[in-house]
Order: C-alpha cells, then structure tokens, then sequence
C-alpha cells in the first residue's frame, strides 16, 4: 500500500467548558475522539457528521490551526505538531483550505491580488510583485475567473465568484491536500453544481488530494472515494462511498441516509421511527445509545471500537 | 373550497439600488387543508411572498394586487384587523429557531401570548391550552417546563417551540419558511414529520416554503417554482417534479446530485446551470431566466412568457416548455 | 408620551410650589451673612486662616481689648487695666459676672491659662509672635490679672485684641476647633460643612445683648455664585464681596448697600531677592516702573483699592505716600533693565495663588512687564501649593499676595522670609521699633522703614485691598473697615 | 448564576484594592505639606514639624498604606487635617447631598430619555425622531456647566423663581430641598437623558431589526405590544450599559454642578479637599467615589443577568 | 466598503448629518488653522481701557474684562481646542488600539489583564481623576491633555478589542493563519484595516468629548493657562459677569455646543457613510 499523504494518528481534542461551581474542575467538551484516518494522494475523503461532531475540529487540526489534545498528524511523514514553526509555515504551502462562508472568508478590506496572493508568503523562496500578479492571474482564469480582476474587491462578486476566489488562494501555492470545510453548502443549487465541477476538475488536472467535510450526504456521496461518518466526536463507520452508502452498517448511517427528503416525491421510504431509548445512557456506553433503535444490554456498559466488518470500519456491536 | 387568493401580488422594496420589484404578478390559490409549496434559489422571492401574506414586510415597501382570506383583502386592512388574522387565522414558522424567539421571555410565555392576544381565555384555560400545544410538539411540559428560555433548548427544541406558537390559535393556514434549513438532517426529518402530522390531524392549509426540493417533494401537494420573483412552473408536486417543463425547474434537478449516485457506473459532471441568478436591479426584460437558459429566442429575451398549460393541474411560464424527449 | 406629559406637569407643580415658598419672608431677626473661604476648624488660637476669626471673633470669642470698626482699642473682658511706669507690667480688671456658653464662669485663672496656652513651647498659635514678649502671667486674685513683659511694647493692647488671643475656658478649649465655647454674645449652633456656619443670640450675654437672634454664615467660594446669591436673595449680605466687578451693578440696585472700606491687605507682587535677574536692584527698579498701578486696579479690581508705594496701610497714620518714588515709566524700565544687563528682557515665572486679586492682576502684570521685555510664564497655584512652593521653599520669581495682617511690615525683617530681603539696615530699624514706646517716634522709625523697603523695590508694591461691603439696604450696623480679621455681628439689625 | 456571582465579587474585590493601590501612590507624591496648609503663612517650622509627627506623615509609606487599607475596612477614615472632624462624618454629612441629587439626577434622566428614545424608535425617520435626536445632538453638546449657568441666569437672576444654589438642609423640608435640588438636577439630568435617549433609540432600532420581532408580529402583537412588551427589555441591555457609564459621568458632573450652585455636596468636598491639600479627604473621598462606580459596574453587570437569561447561565435540557 | 476618500464623499454628500456635520467641523478646523496666522487682535494685550465693550464695529463681538477682543479669543480658542482634543486622541489611539489588538489576539490571560486595567480606568470617575492629575502635575494645557488622553485609552483599546475579537471570528482569519501569518501580521494586516472605519468613528466621537472634557478643565481652572485663551475659561471668567455681561457667557458657551455638535453629527454621519450595516449605537 502507498504511503498516505495525510495520516491522522489518534487524534484527541478536548475543549474547556466555562465551570458551574467555583472550585469545580473545569469541565471538558471532548470534541474528537481518537480519530485514525489516512488520505491518500489524489483521492477524496468524505467526512461526515452532524453540527457539532467535531468534524470542522478534525479540519482545523489537519490544517495545524489547532493544536490536539493528544495525538497528532503527520503530513507526507512530518509530524505537524513536533516542527519548528518556521518550518511549519513553509510546509503550510501543501495544504490549503477552502471555507464555508463565501462572504466570511474573504477579506472585505483586500482585493482580490491581497487575497489571493496572501498564500505565497509560505513559500520560501521570496517573489517580487509582478511575480505574484502573475501567479494571481493565472489561478483566476484557472478557477474560471476573469484574470484582470484582481484590483477588484470581494463585495463585487456573487458568491459563486467569492467561493471560486477562495478555491484559487487555496490553489496558488500548488498545494496536494485541500480540506475543503463544508465549501459548497452555502451556495444555491444551481452555483454549488458550477463549483464541484471545478473542483473535480481541478482534482483531476492537479491530482490532488480532498478532505470534504459536509453534513449534505448526498454531496458527500458525489465527491468522494471514501467517507467517514462521526458521531460525537468518533468515527462510526468508514469506508468506500459506494459500500457505504449502498450498505450503511451502523444504525447512525442508517439514520442519517434515512432521513434524506428525496426529490422523488414517489419515493415514499423507509422512515426513521421516533426512538424510545430503552437504557440509561452511562459514561461507558456507547455514544449512540439513546439515539439507537438497535441497543442491546452490551451497548449500555461497553463503547464498541471500530472494527472491520466486511470490507468497512464499523463501531457498533448489533452491525448487520 | 379556496381558502386563499393571491391576484396580482407585486411587491417593491427599498434597496440600496432605490425601490425594485422584487416579487411580480403572482397568482396562485389554495383551498383549504391544502399544502402548498414553493421551490426557488434566494432571491427568488418565495420568503417575500409568504412575509406579504403576513403583512409582515418593511414599512417602505409597496404591495400591489390582491390577498384574499375567505372573501377578505388583508392588504385593504387596518394594522389593528391585520394584528388579528397573524397568528390567529395564518400562523408563521421561520428559518432561525436561534433567533426568531425571543431570547429574555420564557418559552411558556411566548407560546401563550398569541393564545391570549386572539382567543382571550381565562389563565386556567391559557395554561390547559399551553400544554397540550407543547405536548403536540413533542415538548411535554411534564419534561420540559414552560419556564425554560430559549437558549437552554437545542435547535430542534427551539423549532419545535414556533411551532407551538404558530399553531397555538387552531390557524386556517400554517406558513413555514424553511423551518428546517438550520437544522440536521435527521433533525430535519423529525420537523418535517410533524409539521406534515399537525396540518393533517386539524386540517391546516400549509405552505412550505424551501430550496430543497426533497424537502417540498416530501412534504406538499401542490408547488410553485419561483425564480426572480416570478412563478415560472406551478402545479401538482406529482407532475411538476415527475414532468417539469421549464428549462429552469429541469436545471435545478440536474444540479443536485443524488443519493444513491455513487451506485451508479462511473463519475458523471453535475450538469449545472450557466451563469448565476441576476441580481435585482440587472434583471433582464422579458424571461428572467433567458440569459441563462439554452433554449432562448429572441422573444424570450422580449416579452415575458404566459401562463401556459401542461396539463390539468400544471402549468408553466415558458415559450420553449421542455417536452419529455428533451429531458432523455 | 402621555408619561411626558406627567413630567412637564410635575415640573410645573415644582415650580408652582417653589414661587409660593420663597414669597414667604425672611424673619427679621436673622441674618445670611456671605463668606468666600470656609474656615478649616473654629478655633482661633490654633490657625491663622483669617476666616476663622471672621466668623467667631468678637462674636463667640472675646479677648481681654477689642478692636472697634475704627481700629481703636476698646475694653473687651478687661473692664480697666493699668500700665506701670516702665511700661512692663499691665494689669487688667476684669468683668465681673461673666460665664462661658457651657455655663462654666470667667474668671482670671482663664486668662492665665489661655495666655500660657497660646506661648508655651508646644502651642499651636499662628501668632506666636504676639505673645513673645510676655514674661509671665499672673492672676492677684479672680478678677485681677498681672502680665509683665520682658520689655515695653507698644502694640501690646492692640495685639490683645487679636482673635489670637482671646480667652478660652480650659476645660473646652480643646474642643473649640469644632464646638467652639466663648464669652461672646452669640453662641455656636451648628456648622454644615461646606455650607454655613449657625450662630445664636446667647441670651445670657454679659454686655449688650446683639439685636440679631441667628446670624449664618454661608460659604460660597465662588464668585459668580456669590453674584447669583445675592442676586437671588440667599444671602443678605457680604462683608467683603468677592466680585469687585459686580459691585457698579449692586450700587445701580436699589436693593443694596454698597460700602468700600479699607483693609490691611497690603497687595504686592513680591519677589524673590535672591533669585536671578530679581537680585539685581536695577531689574527690581524696572519692574516697578513697569507696573501701572491704575491699570491693574481697574482691570483686576474694578477700580477699588488704593494704590501703595510700599508695604502699609494708607489709612495709618504712620503711612507715607511714596507711590512717586517710582512712576509709570516704560522708558525708564527698559532703560534701567538695559543697565542690568538685560536689554532684551529675560524670561520668569510668576506663581498666582486662587484669589481673582492675584489671578487677574497677574495676568495684568504679566502683560505690562512684557512691554519692557520680560516675559511671564503664568502658573496659577493652588493654596496649599503656594504655601509649599512659594512661601516654604521659595521656589518661585514672582507672586500676586496681599498680606492681610495688621502692621505686619515686620516680615520684611525676616530675612528667612519667602521675599528672601536680608537688610540688616531694616533689621536694626526693627529691633529699634520693638524698644520704642512713644507713637511719635514709632511713627517716625515705621516712616524710614516704609521708604527703605520703597528705596529698594523689595516688592513691587501695588495697591491696598479694598473691603468691598455689598448687603441689603435694611441692614445696619456692619463693620466698613477691617482694622482685624473680624466680622463683628454685635451691632448688627435690620430697619424696614 | 453562582459561578457568576463568585467570579464579579472577586474581580470586585480586587479592582477596589489595586485602585486603593493607585490613588494611595497617586496621592502621596502630590506636593503640598497639610501641616503648612495647617497652620498658615507665619507658622514657625518647629510648630510644622510637631503637627506632621502627630499627623503621622514621618512614618514609612507602605506602613501607611497598609494602616490606611486596615482602617477603610474597619470604616476607620481618620480626621480630616482641615476640618478637624472625622472624614466619615464629613463624608456622609456629604453624601446626604449627593447621593440624593445623582438619584434625582438619574431618575429624571431615565424618566425623560426612555419614553424619548422609545418615541423616536417608534417613529423612525418621522418628524417626531428628527426633534427627537436634535435635542438630543443638542443635549450632549451643550457642556453641563454652561446649562447650568444658564438655568441660574433665566430662573434665579432674571425670574427669582429659585434660589440660585446653596442646599437649605434636610431640617428645613423636603419643599425647600427640593427647591435647591431642582435646577442642579435638571443641569445634570439633561445632557444624560440627550445621550441616554440616543442609546434607547438605536437599540430598539436594532432590537426591531431582530427576527423575533418579526415572530411577535407575526404573531399578532400590536406595534405598541412589540415596543413595550419585546423589544423594550431585549434593547435595555445596552440602555444599562450606558446608564452605568453615566453614573460616573454623573459623579464627575457633580463635581462641577455642585461647585455652580455651591451645594455642599461630595463634588465640592473633593475639590476643596485637593485645593487644600486634605490628603486624608481627597484619598477617602476618591476611593469611596470609584468604589461607587465599580459597586455600580457590579450592579448593571447582576442587572444584565437579571434582563438576559443567557448570562445567568444553565445549559441545554 | 469604499476604497477612496473621494468615493466616502461622493456618498457622504447625500448623508445630512455629514454634510452639516463635516461642515461644521471643517470650519472649526479651519478658524482654528487660521489662528496661526491672523486674528482681529492680539489676544495677549490686556486694555483695560476698553473694557466690557458691547459689539461693535472695531470689536465684532465686544471685548472682555480685559478689554481683550473677543472674536481674537474665540479664534484662538479653537486652535487650543484642537491641539488638546487631537493630541488627547493620539494618545488614546496610540496606546488604547495596540492594547486592544492584543488583547484581541491573545486573549487569555493577557486579555483579562488588559481588560481589568481598562475597568479600572474607567473606574475613577474621570473629570475626578483629571483633577486629580492636574493637582499633581499642576494645571496647564499640556496636564490637561494628558488626563484627557489617559481616559481616551480604554475607550480605544475596547473599541478596538470589541471589533477585533468579532473580526477574529472569520474565516479571513483562519485562510491567514493557514497561509502561516503569526498573530501580529494579522492584526496589522487584516484586523487593523476591518476595524479602521470604527476606529475613525470612534475618534471623531471622542474628540467632541475631547473638547467638552477641555472646556470643562479649564472651566474650573486647571486646563489651559492665561494668556492662552480657551473657551472653558472664558466660560470661567465671563460667569462674574453674567448679569450684566451676558454676552460673555454666550459666545464661548455657543462655540462648544456647535464645535461638539458638528463634530457628533459628522460622526455620525462617517459612520452611516463607512458602514451602513452599523446602525447607530450611541
């Protein structure tokens, strides 16, 4: 097997929590846990999850804008959190990110030659003005952008356009890993089809590695190779898209692709009956028990790992 | 029986580019217990068109054409006559339960307050009707007290809460824009579960207002496609979502890519619409959909298109409608 | 909007209740008598702020002489006394049937006793001075006392009459500070401070009773408030009104008296001898044919205060007018600062205590000494800095004071003093004027001294404070002159 | 709602025992000996240097201090070096002034600048809110002394409606008290109510810009119901904020006011106090007044909590 | 969002309140310039002779107990004011803006401390304090400023913390860090330029409070020092002679209300103009 491009070891992330009484410790929000994932060149890994289940965390933490609690994450064999910050800086030119917010992630105050160019300063070598323009140019008609834009500034895009300007600062350092945060969710339907297309191309012409973080399965389903799905903070279920999502093992999966509206309005399907928890959630138990309509006795003081089951990684003791 | 008539609804807003027209010649109505939805991108006009209903629109906007409620034109009202329909014959649900409830009132408080505005009940009856409303939501008052605030619930919860007052005065109709664009999925399905339930048990007309079309296709009989503040495809949700006609509606669905795609041999391109949708003082005359759409004539580009019949129950704004081998 | 509509109404009704309750008049047996300074504490023998004495002397506290309105020594508890023939030895009678406000009676033990309290080593008087020449003090019997003094002094009646030295009870005189006990013929009532001062008639009075049941004394330090005051009514009357510049507008009034009297402020820009281009006698010379008394009396005074050529009252007759030994002459100025070495003028600082008098001329003697070149930085200091920078370290080119002490050219003999004149020719006239008795020849030594200092522009001598006395026309009896720090309400009534 | 607590007492404690800090070291490099200020221009240096061992200025600075924190807690404040009588009796001689005029002050300020704001925000971009926000734009420009001086003029000098200053004492009624409190309230309450108008205008502005605005309507609340009953309490969040702020301002205000209408106030204490170098007064009277407006910071902040349910924490059910 | 002064103009120009505002404001600005140069009279000759004249022909608007001429004062007032109010403002800026940048970008303990300190400057009521400073360092203009400046610190430095923690809250942000900017670069570079408009606002606010807050100083004394003329101590000085003289006490007193109004509405006005999303606060 190739050696990963991204391999994510065991990765903890805990959050403090504002105390409720004075001389209490503080209490911890875990955000992930245990997180074990590899991204290989060139293909597109999925991630999955409800709001709050820490996937934007995993993001942040794969692009080192967050520290972990415990773990860490080695890019092309680099440990990034065990490097000198100088180092990690020239390193951040092979991975880049692209955001939700089309509004919110670009600089108001800084035209598009600001934006755009701002990834270069990761690159050791120093370029002169002209230089930049160049490459700005360039990564703007790539992303289908006019390439004499640049004195323009973001207000005077549509979001489409603003998402296509992150697409190229996060492009211009040539980087092999994009994470790419929820990206096209903010962008109407017809937008959000323009700008996959460009990813995928892009991902094509560039092989280029995708980390896809969304809560749209369907999106998910589209994009990726591989998708893994978070429940809480730890992975449930992982592996191929199509195994996946032909033949979800956890019930959360299940759920999750139950609960999808489809536009067939023929296509009366299962629905996702209301769940009467059946135990008393501990500390032990498993994350899902009181969401799931499959617990059985061993769920309540057990937390099951993720293990193979035919061909996926599943955590659920009752998997089919 | 038509509970509901909209004639002629136009509605001029003040922007920053002066006043625009940002909804024009809507017609459409609904009878009574039916659920109505209406389809579009943002801007389209679909939340413009429920808040007109409500006479819930900024004070310098105009609105012209016609609201009938049961014989009566909410736009000839009185603010004093309007205050009476909100909330007690057309009930409102919106996107943000974050920031559509009050965040300093207790949630017991701000379901009571439309009960004791129009029903005028004594407190012992207020509080009966109370609990069994949050019991209707899923909020029984047993587990969730009605001296909760709103920042102490989840967003579902929170959800659930305007539904509770959207309901709380038996209305004729049930508006809900986007009730659950905020939400999880599975959340999502919940929400939508209910609302489907509650309309069904007291016979609620309902419009569902959503850009997800698995969302209306799941939830509505009838539906209206809007695109830039005109209704470019109307008719049964069966038929239109089975049989679109307009160039516009076929795009958005060859946008959205499936689930169950990745069952399918091979890696296929969204086909996706061209260009992006005119901002609303560069909207185009005649079709607004013309610069974007592959089918345009010059009389597109001209005059706008009529009303013109697919079927018994669809109808569609388009001189070049789709027919079914264009969709193959 | 309504809830408007309340407010505008109860601020109508506030008005309307106001304009009823000042209709009612005030009793004509009491008097609002205005003060610029709010005394530190009541107790004369134990400060030196002249408004200590200006609110309790001759009112509560009573020494063995008084002072009249004309600067005359008159008996006060003392009914006689007698001098011996060396002029060492004075013995007082005293009245007899005389009490404190507490009740507890006057007699000659008192007068020992507050005598020894105000020269004894540890004493807290101000004006120690005044009782340095006593040797001792004895009581022959209970309305009898005996002072020797170490040698003759002529001023030593008048200095009796001092607030410094009036007769305490021992067993209150601790307290006095804030409830002061005294023979007086009112007694101490309360004190609002930062407010007023409440006396009343003590009934038990040994001599003439006052005509006035409550005199109050309202401190108002401002001298625009002082205007609106009076303006107002709130107050009756200022013995020394602070706003000179108003005084053409209360004269105008036919609501008020207005009276300029005469003090002992002698009002100086005093200068620092030892200092700079000021130690030069040619540069003081300038200086004071620099200064155009009229005009500074005009703008800083409006016209009242007479002008001095040296440091003395011009109202004593040991006064000498000498304001032509150094006229108004800008030619001459720059003539002599030229001659100092200073054709282009030199730069200095002149440090302005609180009092408009200082604040004002300042600014006036600033301007006229720049047309001879020498510029002024103004620094306006508090009191309690000009005490410590000015007047305890010296610290200074130029100040505006007036030197409010009666007979006080004195200090020009301490050579310590913040003028830092060190003549020991004055000294000698000094110790020349301790030892003589005769008026003639005092006179005649306090003559050579006034044209000594006046010879060597110690100072630039200015003008005399005027007592600008503004009060209801129905008001009788207020004293126009301040021969000693004293507001003396005895005499005080109203006529309709 | 606890933790809360506990976290503002002791941030409380510990900004009033840095500011007992910083005006102790403030204070004792200020110039001026009280015992020269004591005893007047002849006062011998022996008599001087007695007075300072008996005021206690010979000892060390941080024993000092120390003493001087000790007696704030024991509410010990020492004599004053100019009146002679305790500075707690001073002080609350005082404060029966001030603590009564900066109510009223307040209170009247509130009483116009609420209604006021909410008239403007009612009728925004009508006739009503321009005069509305042009007296206020007036009200905060027009600096309180000047007003004062001008009120003095109109209804004490020209009208002789009311006295022009001096406070008649709590002995003499509440009619003539009032009488003297009347014109330094309206001097101070004016230009408080033009700002605090202003703020009560613009967050209910912002308030009814909120989506729960639209919900009330949509419930059928009346626009009135929507002012009073909805927007009213969520916008007081930043009417509070400011009135907290004021209430310094309003301190300061006293300062100058007091010292226009000569009321024997805390105002003027201080200022005589500094201008005499009443170093035992100045210190007591600045600690007292900023532990005033912190004690008030405290307040509005267990305010906020009381209007805003979100503070007073809990979490989901 | 506006790139150029001139485009802030050409949108200014249909704001009222800016229009006014900046007018007012402008022509304050410009008596004050033309102070340098030229006033009717010399404000430091004193001529008692002419005295407490009514408006004339020779003195426009009369002249004061001095026989100084007013309209020289109130000319030269207006410069003091400047200076005071613009200097008070660069050193509120100077240090209020860094502190709440950092405070900001560091948050922690840093930000707790920077905040602390902030709520107790703005503990000591602050015309007690300037009192307090001016009775140290004795009065004076230079004082004045100071005492000004110090309580324009921690107005800037929570402006500036406010806008910047909301800013730090982007996404902008996040792209900055992953293209390996350190918390300074950013500030300066992307929060500074975000919260300049507010900054500017802030500053146009805290310089009418400058001139309110000098005016005040100098009414009771401890501000500007003679002959320098201000308008707080003409205030000051023409209050003895307000019965008689009441043209004294107008004059200056009008000059203040309309420099701080036209300050404030042109305040206003800027912030309408630089960020129509903000709606007005004060």
């Amino acid at each position: 097997m190739k050696k990963p491009l991204v391999k994510i070891e065991d990765v903890y992330k805990d959050y403090q929590l504002p105390k409720k009484y004075l001389f209490q410790k503080a209490p911890v929000f875990r955000a992930l846990h245990g997180i074990n994932l590899e991204l290989h060149q060139g293909t597109s890994f999925g991630i999955v999850g409800e709001s709050g289940c820490g996937k934007s965390t995993l993001a942040r933490i794969v692009m080192a804008l967050d520290e972990p609690t415990s773990g860490t994450v080695f890019f092309d064999g680099q440990d990034l959190f065990n490097m000198p910050a100088a180092e990690l800086k020239h390193l951040r030119r092979n991975f880049q990110m692209v955001f939700q917010d089309p509004y919110g992630s670009l600089n108001p105050r800084k035209n598009v030659m600001g934006i755009v160019a701002e990834p270069l300063d990761t690159l050791k070598e120093k370029l002169s003005y002209a230089q930049k323009k160049e490459y700005v140019a360039q990564i703007l008609s790539e992303v289908g952008l006019n390439a004499t834009d640049t004195d323009k500034f973001p207000h005077e895009f549509s979001g489409g356009q603003r998402q296509r300007i992150a697409i190229a600062r996060a492009l211009i350092t040539r980087p092999s890993l994009i994470v790419a945060d929820e990206s096209v969710s903010a962008l109407d339907v017809s937008v959000q089809a323009q700008v996959l297309n460009l990813m995928m191309d892009l991902q094509e012409k560039y092989n280029l590695t995708y980390m896809f973080i969304s809560h749209d399965l369907s999106v998910v389903e589209y994009v990726t190779d591989q998708v893994a799905v978070i429940y809480m903070g730890q992975i449930v279920e992982q592996g191929t898209t199509k195994a996946l999502f032909q033949r979800p093992l956890h019930p959360y999966t299940q759920t999750l692709l139950r609960a999808v509206p489809d536009v067939n309005p023929l296509n009366k399907k299962l629905k996702n009956m209301p769940v009467i928890p059946l135990f008393e959630k501990t500390l032990e138990s498993c994350s899902f028990l009181d969401r799931c309509n499959k617990a059985t006795r061993i769920c309540v003081n057990n937390a099951p790992e993720l293990l193979e089951n035919e061909g996926q990684l599943v955590a659920c003791f009752n998997a089919e | 029986m038509t509970l509901l008539q909209v004639q002629d609804l136009c509605v001029t807003l003040n922007t920053a580019h002066g006043p625009q027209e940002v909804i024009s010649h809507i017609n459409f109505s609904m009878d009574a217990g039916e659920k109505l939805g209406s389809v579009g991108e943002s801007g389209c006009g679909k939340s413009i068109t429920a808040l007109a209903l409500m006479s819930l629109l900024p004070l310098d906007s105009q609105t012209k054409g016609k609201i009938i409620l049961e014989g009566q034109d909410i736009l000839k009202l009185n603010s004093r006559k309007i205050c009476s329909i909100r909330g007690n014959r057309i009930g409102m649900i919106f996107q943000e339960p974050m920031t559509a409830l009050n965040p300093v009132k207790q949630i017991g408080a701000q379901v009571s307050e439309s009960i004791y505005l129009h029903l005028k009940l004594t407190r012992k009856q207020t509080l009966e009707r109370v609990t069994e409303l949050m019991d209707k939501v899923g909020l029984p008052v047993s587990r969730f007290g009605l001296n909760l605030y709103p920042h102490q619930l989840s967003g579902g919860q929170r959800q659930r809460v305007m539904i509770a007052m959207a309901i709380a005065c038996n209305p004729d109709i049930l508006i809900a824009d986007e009730p659950t664009t905020a939400l999880d999925v599975t959340v999502q399905e919940q929400i939508l579960d209910l609302i489907r339930e509650l309309a069904d048990s007291s016979g609620m007309a309902l419009i569902m207002i959503s850009h997800d079309l698995g969302v209306i296709a799941q939830t509505t009989q009838n539906v209206m496609v809007m695109y830039t503040g005109n209704i470019v495809e109307m008719g049964s949700t069966m038929d239109v979502f089975q049989n679109m006609s307009h160039p516009y509606t076929y795009g958005l669905f060859s946008a959205i890519p499936h689930v169950g795609s990745s069952a399918l041999p091979g890696r296929k391109r969204l086909s996706s619409i061209p260009g992006q949708v005119p901002e609303l003082h560069l909207r185009p005359r005649g079709c607004n959909f013309a610069d974007r759409c592959s089918r345009a004539s010059k009389m597109c580009k001209a005059k706008e298109p009529m009303a013109t019949r697919v079927s018994d129950q669809h109808q569609v704004w388009c001189y070049h409608p789709l027919s079914c081998e264009d969709k193959k | 909007m309504s809830k408007i509509k309340i407010i505008v109404t109860l601020i109508v009704l506030s008005l309307g209740i106001a304009i009823n309750a000042s209709s009612v008049m005030a009793a004509k047996d009491s008097l609002n008598l205005g003060m610029v300074l709010e005394p530190t504490h009541l107790d004369p023998t134990a400060g030196a702020a002249a408004s200590i004495d200006e609110v309790v002397y001759a009112n509560i506290f009573e020494g063995l002489t008084r002072i009249d309105k004309n600067g005359a020594v008159k008996p006060g508890l003392a009914s006689s006394w007698t001098v011996s023939e060396d002029k060492k030895t004075y013995t007082f009678n005293l009245q007899k049937g005389v009490s404190f406000h507490d009740g507890a009676s006057f007699e000659a033990d008192d007068v020992v006793f507050s005598l020894n309290r105000a020269r004894a080593e540890d004493s807290v008087n101000a004006q120690k001075a005044l009782f340095k020449p006593i040797e001792s003090v004895t009581s022959k019997d209970s309305n009898t006392v005996v002072v020797t003094l170490t040698q003759p002094t002529g001023s030593f009646l008048f200095n009796m009459g001092w607030g410094d030295a009036i007769i305490v009870d021992q067993a209150s005189a601790d307290k006095n500070k804030s409830n002061p006990i005294g023979t007086g013929p009112f007694k101490f009532s309360k004190w609002v401070k930062g407010d007023r001062i409440v006396m009343v008639r003590n009934d038990a009075y040994w001599g003439t009773p006052a005509k006035l049941k409550t005199a109050t004394i309202k401190i108002i330090p401002d001298p625009a408030a002082a205007v609106s005051a009076m303006m107002a009514g709130d107050i009756d009357g200022f013995a020394n009104f602070p706003a000179p510049e108003s005084l053409a507008q209360f004269k105008s009034d036919p609501r008020f008296t207005v009276v300029i009297g005469s003090t002992e402020g002698e009002t100086i820009l005093s200068t620092n001898n030892q200092r700079g281009p000021f130690k030069n006698l040619k540069v003081r010379q300038a200086i004071a044919h620099a200064l155009d008394r009229k005009a500074i009396i005009d703008g800083a005074m409006f016209g009242y205060g007479t002008p001095i050529g040296t440091h003395f009252a011009p109202h004593h007759p040991a006064y000498v007018d000498l304001i032509a030994t150094h006229p108004y002459d800008l030619e001459k100025a720059k003539q002599l600062l030229a001659e100092a070495g200073y054709p282009d003028g030199f730069k200095g600082v002149i440090k302005l205590p609180p009092p408009s008098y200082a604040r004002r001329g300042g600014e006036i003697v600033a301007s006229q000494l720049r047309k001879i070149g020498i510029d002024l930085e103004i620094i306006p200091v508090e009191w309690a800095q000009w005490l410590d920078q000015v007047f305890k370290k010296r610290d200074y080119d130029l100040t505006i004071v007036s030197h409010t002490e009666p007979m006080d050219i004195g200090i020009y003999a301490r050579k310590d003093y913040y003028f830092a004149y060190d003549s020991p020719k004055f000294q000698a006239l000094m110790e020349k004027l301790d030892a003589t008795v005769e008026t003639d020849a005092r006179y005649k030594i306090l003559g050579d001294a006034q044209r000594l200092i006046s010879a060597e522009c110690v100072n630039g001598f200015m003008f005399q404070l005027a007592k600008h006395g503004v009060w209801n026309k129905n008001i009788r009896g207020l004293w126009e002159n301040s021969p000693v720090q004293a507001n003396d309400l005895t005499e005080v009534y109203w006529v309709d | 709602m606890r933790i809360f607590l506990a976290k503002r007492v002791f941030t409380l404690v510990l900004t009033l025992l840095v500011a007992t800090l910083v005006v102790f070291v403030v204070l004792e490099i200020l110039p001026g000996d009280p015992a020269a200020v004591m005893l007047g221009i002849n006062a011998e240096t022996d008599t001087l240097n007695a007075l300072r061992e008996e005021l206690g200025l010979n000892r060390p600075v941080w024993v000092r201090y120390t003493h001087w924190v000790g007696d704030l807690i024991t509410g010990n404040l020492g004599i004053s070096y100019t009146y002679d009588v305790p500075v707690s009796e001073l002080i609350l001689d005082r404060i029966t002034v001030s603590f009564p005029l900066a109510l009223l002050a307040m209170t009247l300020s509130t009483l116009i600048a609420i209604p006021l704001g909410v008239m403007a925000a009612s009728n925004h971009n009508k006739p009503m809110d321009f005069l509305v926000m042009s007296f206020s734009q007036i009200g905060i420009a027009i600096p309180n002394f000047w007003f004062a001086m001008l009120l003095t003029l109109l209804f004490s000098v020209t009208l002789r409606l009311l006295p022009a200053g001096g406070f008649a004492g709590w002995d003499a009624g509440i009619v003539p008290v009032l009488k003297s409190f009347l014109l330094p309230t309206i001097a101070l309450a004016l230009p408080q109510a033009a700002i605090l108008a202003r703020v009560t205008r613009s967050a209910l502005l912002e308030v009814l810009q909120e989506d729960f605005i639209r919900t009330a309507r949509a419930k059928g609340v009346t626009n009135q119901g929507i002012l009073w009953k909805h927007a009213l309490r969520n916008a007081l969040i930043p009417v509070v904020t400011i009135m907290g702020l004021q209430f310094s301002f309003l301190l300061a205000g006293t300062i100058i006011i007091e010292n226009v209408f000569y009321l024997p106030g805390i105002g003027r204490l201080i200022f005589q106090a500094i201008s005499q170098r009443d170093l035992i007064v100045v210190k007591n009277l600045v600690i007292l007044l900023s532990a005033a407006v912190i004690m008030i910071n405290f307040m509005v902040d267990l305010l906020y909590a009381f209007i805003d349910p979100r503070l007073k924490g809990g979490g989901d059910v | 969002m506006f790139r150029t002064l001139a485009e802030v103009f050409r949108h200014g120009l249909k704001n009222r309140s800016f229009v006014i505002g900046g007018t007012i404001s402008l022509l304050f600005f410009l008596i004050a310039f033309l102070s340098y140069f030229w006033t009717p009279y010399p404000v430091e000759d004193i001529n008692i002779a002419e005295k407490l004249l009514k408006p004339s022909a020779k003195y426009l608007l009369g002249t004061d107990h001095f026989g100084r001429d007013i309209l020289s004062m109130l000319i030269q007032g207006a410069r003091n004011s400047v200076i005071v109010a613009f200097v008070a403002i660069g050193i509120g800026i100077g240090c209020g803006v860094p502190l709440g940048l950092m405070a900001a970008a560091k948050k922690g303990w840093l930000d707790e401390l920077i905040m602390r300190f902030n709520d107790l400057t703005f503990a000591f009521p602050s015309l007690i304090s300037a009192i307090m400073i001016t009775a140290i360092l004795g009065p004076g203009s230079v004082n004045s400023i100071i005492a000004i400046g110090i309580f324009n610190v921690p107005v800037f430095a929570r402006v500036a913390r406010g806008a910047a923690l909301s800013i730090w809250k982007r996404e902008f942000i996040l792209a900055a860090r992953s293209a390996g900017k350190g918390l300074f670069k950013i500030s300066i570079e992307h929060i500074l330029p975000n919260i300049a408009s507010m900054l500017i606002v802030q500053a146009t606010i805290q310089f009418a409070l400058g001139i309110l807050a000098e005016a005040g100083l100098s009414y009771l004394g401890l501000g500007t020092q003679p002959p320098m003329p201000s308008w707080g101590k003409m205030l000051n000085e023409a209050q003895t002679f307000m019965h008689f003289a009441p043209q004294l006490a107008i004059y200056p007193g009008v000059a203040i209300a309309l420099t701080v109004m036209g300050l404030n509405l042109f305040g206003d006005g800027l912030r309408d103009v630089l960020d129509p999303k903000l709606r007005r606060r004060r």
